[in-house]
């Protein structure tokens, strides 16, 4: 047993931080993060174009469709100095979702068509999975595509789409078929967000923002070649999406930054139970980042930890959910001015201390991370039934 | 011991659910959040109308002489319909502490908020003191026959609305409550929407000017009433939280029994139910030390201001419990705005926030 | 509203105070409660025979069969009062139990013969209901009794059953005939534990303490006339015994007492942490005796509260629970040398400071409250059930 | 980056595994606890014979100059069969101290504890200092040439089978460790059973003699050896700990899967099957800690005894959860002292006790 990255490993760290500490990165998206200012559509796009012009954007593709063909632990470092250094996250609709599938299961003129654009962040991807009555459970989706020549005609709607209003592209499940067993006639189909009969409808989240959205399909016409591998096998693809691996879902550099925050607004506070839950949410996290090492180590083995990763997913929401309580229990009573945020996480209130204006709009908005990417209590049915084979 | 609501009181709260059911769906409620005043002006009128601005005043000031029973029966169908009237800052807050001084323009002070008309709000925060109100700073000194005030209080609720402010402030080194108008010269406002959908204002003071006959209570006399309108005003916020409960775990078991899922409800998912069963179960013991506090600050207990702390602790986990549970069974739709839920979990931690958080309490408790 | 008792009821609470101080209470239980010693059989005779002196004994039975007729609140006095005074408990099995549901269901011939003696204390009684195979669905008991003439013939065994080897009499639940419905064909049979065939073994609990048993009944003779009113509505009986008015379930007075004792010595501790955690319990106690007095005033108004004292069970085990943790917190270390109980809840291990010895006992003991009586989450079930109607 | 065992730490688990599965069910380790000594004579002399006694000690001293990570895998082990002998004490304490001390005897001392025929305990806690072992009050004083013991120690594991003590004790103000026979004139041992079925023994010292060649350690080199023991220690029981909430997760799904109530396998319902969940996350949480506290320490890295600390938090609190989970979901079966179950729950309690419990080392962290 061995503890400590190797020395290539480590330099290649090094480089990273380098490159993200250097002149290219776009200052003003620096300058944002800093202050917690809230990014617009055009800073995402700038930032995703700075980490393409360092090479780095397909950083879990195999060199074979322009990706870097890193190691997991590289991959693994990499975005932990993206989280250090106060990054937006990596958008994973393209680079970590439509990208992987389309090379894995897409046709050559499909890898051709989408794949450098997903590269080089010229098209902005989002994700038709959820369906207003198919929450955890997906396969019960409604929406319906059906051949009509050489295209298809989609009907039905989607629900909590991540920045649909921002995308360019949609993937979605659809159903080509209706079976006797849900997940069979379910297709995937790729979807330019500019064709006519496509209505985009914000969702409102309960911290006031704009970050999700329903998106309707009235009669949209989709060319057939549109369509990845074979009609229904649109579950199988799905499945493998998931299943992909998901780096860094317990979130544990992110928790690192903010914790450290939250120590130094307390520092001076002398309040011996604030202090002591924070000692316990750092003890926590430790455990949480070792076992996530954990888990790197196997893969790096050639191993495919499965259901292991449930327990990133659920500790990592519930350490991230606490440590938003911690914020507002900080703020104390400055948490209720609140006129919503400008964006990203940040409330534009000014009142009682800086710190304050953020830490209730980051509680209400972390709620949902125990429910989105399969609930936690789904998570646990799947190591009930997974590993404990209950 | 005898722990049954009277007819009178059952009507009461008869009358408030009945008021919110007609007046106060979610669709109400958010257009009343939309508007200017950050409540309904027709609303309020009602609430005078139908007697409920006089209900904790004495007969003297106009008032129906009603306690704190009648107060939390109030609170408590307010909370379930998350009422957003400012009943806590200009009837219980303000018309606690004027009833209590010596004020030669009491009586008509209350009777202009009885009938809907004036609105004022106590201010008692500052920055940099957190929870310990009376250790303020803003000061008054005396400036030949008058008074002057300087500095700052925040988070004062329905600034925007009010008529006038009472304000806590330190005098020779000893707490003082004094009553200014709005329109004061030296006194500016600066009004913002609370995470609930409230208001709630910053007040700046330079040199701002009042007559002796102003001061409504010094030194001990302000701190014993600055103290019980601290109590009473927990009690009415806790009830409120019952209420908000009550709903919350209500909803939630509604939603769950609608909601299909792996062909069937969610509510037959064991886990869910014991989930609402924790939210039932909390919802039931913070009821029962609300009616305990009720009670004692009814009879005049001594012990009353203890069971309050126990009281705000208990709101203060619960309500987390309850309202993070409620959004958490809701899934997307408990995240979502345009749904009620997630309301509740807001206004669960705005409460949480107020007069001394849970760890405050706690704290409190002990000493 | 009205938060106080009423003058009668004081002064009853006043005579009780000042019986259980009295000279004729018995001077040696006394003694052995105050130090933490386990009461011989002989001591808890002792003490229900004073209880009976007193005509306390059928504290919750009609004046008719020689109870006191007290109302809800009396008996709620009467209980907190004995607690206060660190009483043992009254044994429920003879009083609480078997008693009225002889007086209710059982014929004259049985109330004349059994009756008295309970009252009296002269039978000590047991309960039969657990079987190896059923715990928690107790409807699916095996023990069987078969009629011959003008006996039942009884095998099977039975287990859990506290203080078996003390007792005179077990009132069981048998099955007397097979049928579709699991509830039907159960019989409610009083049996005399000296009848030939029935062996007492004992089980020893975690605490190492011997307070519970296995029964085992190999073709007991006993007597026809010792059934409970009809053959097969033996659920019916146990059901209504179940739901009979559980007073004191919560446990609130014997937590008062013990959370006085550890404030005492955690006074000199200056341990912030374990007294934020006696506070939170403290205030969670609070809440749970004031909900219990709302469930008395219910039932002093005539009303029949059910799954609502399935508040008082969860709420109250949990408290407890939690309690013996903050005494073991306490102990620190000083748990380590235990030798077993000399009886209930005392470690006869004398190392270290001296309320030590019982912590890790009590706490072992303590683990048995949210499985017995229906297991904390049968509790909940109840609640979901009954209550939210999911 | 390596996180796997090697071929030789495998094969030693292994054989540990198979010894444990021959010699040790539950019915054997209840028969080792009722005999005088609270250990198997036998299985110790197997443990030598295998050379499981010789893993920590260098190979000046005869040892297999192995490390914290086959610690922790004997450990691991012995926690899942709930093995009593006395490894820790006489191996991980006494020989830890010994080793790192100047003692000229200390090679054939360490022989023979390698041998079995051998036993030293150490004695470091005291009544009244609680967790701050170093603040002793046993007291060495210097008499002539020759050095007097005086005082008394607490909870010394093994003590009735001891040959030799270590003991811990306050010389010139400054800590001294100091090692004497078990027949010296003056020592007294009180020997008790603990709660989960090992022994420990009350030392009282009245005017002990021994020579300056019996000092190990003084001052701040005392202090040094002694947390060094303390922080290999806790790695140790630790370890013992996952290998127990392991064996408590396992056998509670086999137990639920097998148990039948309402016509089904208890293992049907959804309440308990998250609650397995939850032991097995903790689990494996904890098992993470481990390791990293194993790689810390084998390394010599200055952050090791944090994450010691942060590891005995976890080791306290996760041990509680699954400890209670499983007597919980074993139901009756889970309070019988005839079920192995129980007897995780008292060996998490007392290994929580241990070397400070949650609480102290919630505040060390934070120090």
């Amino acid at each position: 047993m061995d503890i400590s990255f190797s020395d290539q490993d480590l330099q290649f760290q090094e480089e990273i931080r380098a490159g993200l500490n250097g002149s290219e990165y776009p200052a003003h998206v620096r300058e944002k993060r800093d202050k917690g200012i809230a990014l617009s559509k055009q800073d995402m796009i700038d930032f995703h174009k700075f980490i393409h012009s360092k090479g780095w954007m397909g950083y879990n593709w195999p060199v074979e469709y322009g990706g870097t063909g890193w190691s997991p632990v590289q991959i693994y470092l990499f975005l932990n100095e993206l989280a250090l250094a106060q990054c937006p996250t990596i958008l994973p609709f393209g680079v970590s979702m439509v990208g992987p599938v389309i090379y894995t299961f897409g046709n050559q003129e499909q890898k051709d068509r989408f794949l450098p654009d997903i590269l080089e962040f010229n098209t902005w991807w989002c994700q038709g999975y959820s369906e207003p009555g198919s929450g955890s459970d997906l396969a019960s989706l409604k929406t319906k595509a059906v051949l009509d020549g050489d295209h298809y005609i989609v009907n039905g709607s989607k629900t909590w789409t991540t920045l649909a209003q921002n995308a360019d592209w949609i993937f979605c499940l659809v159903r080509t078929e209706t079976t006797q067993k849900k997940q069979e006639g379910i297709s995937f189909l790729l979807i330019d967000m500019n064709s006519p009969g496509i209505e985009v409808k914000p969702i409102i989240t309960i911290d006031g923002d704009h970050e999700v959205n329903s998106v309707f399909f009235t009669d949209v016409k989709v060319p057939a070649d549109q369509l990845i591998g074979e009609e229904g096998k649109g579950w199988t693809y799905a499945k493998f999406l998931l299943a992909h691996e998901r780096f860094g879902i317990a979130g544990v550099p992110v928790v690192k930054v903010q914790l450290d925050k939250l120590k130094n607004i307390t520092a001076s506070y002398n309040d011996a139970d604030l202090n002591r839950k924070i000692t316990e949410l750092e003890i926590d996290l430790a455990a949480l980042e070792f076992t996530e090492l954990r888990t790197l180590a196997a893969i790096a083995e050639g191993g495919h930890p499965g259901a292991e990763s449930s327990i990133l997913k659920i500790r990592g929401t519930e350490i991230q959910q606490r440590l938003t309580e911690l914020f507002v229990e900080a703020a104390g009573q400055y948490i209720l001015p609140y006129e919503g945020p400008e964006g990203f996480e940040s409330n534009r209130t000014p009142a009682g201390p800086e710190y304050a204006s953020s830490s209730v709009a980051q509680y209400l908005n972390y709620r949902k991370t125990s429910i989105y990417g399969g609930s936690n209590e789904i998570q646990k049915n799947i190591i009930a039934k997974a590993i404990l084979g209950v | 011991m005898n722990l049954n609501y009277s007819d009178e009181q059952n009507m009461l709260r008869e009358q408030v659910l009945k008021f919110c059911e007609t007046n106060y769906d979610f669709i109400d409620r958010e257009k009343i959040l939309d508007s200017d005043s950050g409540f309904s002006i027709d609303n309020w009128k009602q609430f005078a109308e139908l007697g409920w601005l006089a209900v904790p005043f004495k007969e003297d000031n106009g008032g129906f002489n009603f306690g704190p029973i009648e107060l939390t029966v109030l609170f408590e169908e307010f909370g379930k319909a998350l009422v957003v009237e400012p009943y806590l800052s200009s009837v219980v807050m303000s018309g606690t502490i004027l009833e209590g001084s010596n004020h030669p323009d009491k009586t008509s002070i209350i009777e202009s908020i009885i009938s809907g008309e004036h609105h004022v709000s106590t201010a008692y925060a500052e920055v940099n003191i957190g929870y310990n109100f009376l250790d303020c700073i803003t000061t008054v000194t005396k400036n030949g026959e008058s008074y002057n005030l300087n500095g700052s209080k925040s988070l004062v609720l329905n600034a925007i609305n009010a008529d006038q402010f009472i304000v806590l402030a330190s005098y020779d080194n000893a707490p003082a409550l004094v009553i200014i108008n709005a329109s004061d010269e030296g006194l500016s406002v600066q009004s913002f929407k609370t995470l609930d959908g409230q208001t709630c204002g910053e007040l700046t003071f330079e040199n701002v000017s009042f007559s002796s006959e102003s001061i409504l209570a010094l030194g001990e006399e302000a701190e014993s009433l600055f103290n019980k309108m601290l109590d009473i005003s927990i009690l009415c916020i806790s009830a409120e939280a019952v209420g908000a409960m009550t709903s919350s775990y209500m909803k939630t078991v509604q939603y769950t029994k609608e909601r299909e899922q792996f062909a069937q409800p969610i509510s037959n998912f064991q886990v869910l139910q014991h989930r609402m069963v924790d939210m039932f179960i909390e919802t039931e013991l913070t009821k029962s030390l609300m009616i305990k506090a009720t009670l004692q600050l009814d009879s005049g207990d001594p012990e009353a201001t203890k069971t309050i702390s126990a009281l705000k602790v208990q709101v203060g986990k619960a309500g987390r419990l309850v309202g993070q549970h409620a959004v958490q069974l809701h899934g997307g739709m408990g995240v979502s705005n345009e749904m009620s839920i997630g309301h509740y979990l807001k206004r669960f931690t705005a409460i949480d926030s107020m007069f001394g958080n849970t760890q405050y309490h706690i704290n409190k408790y002990q000493s």
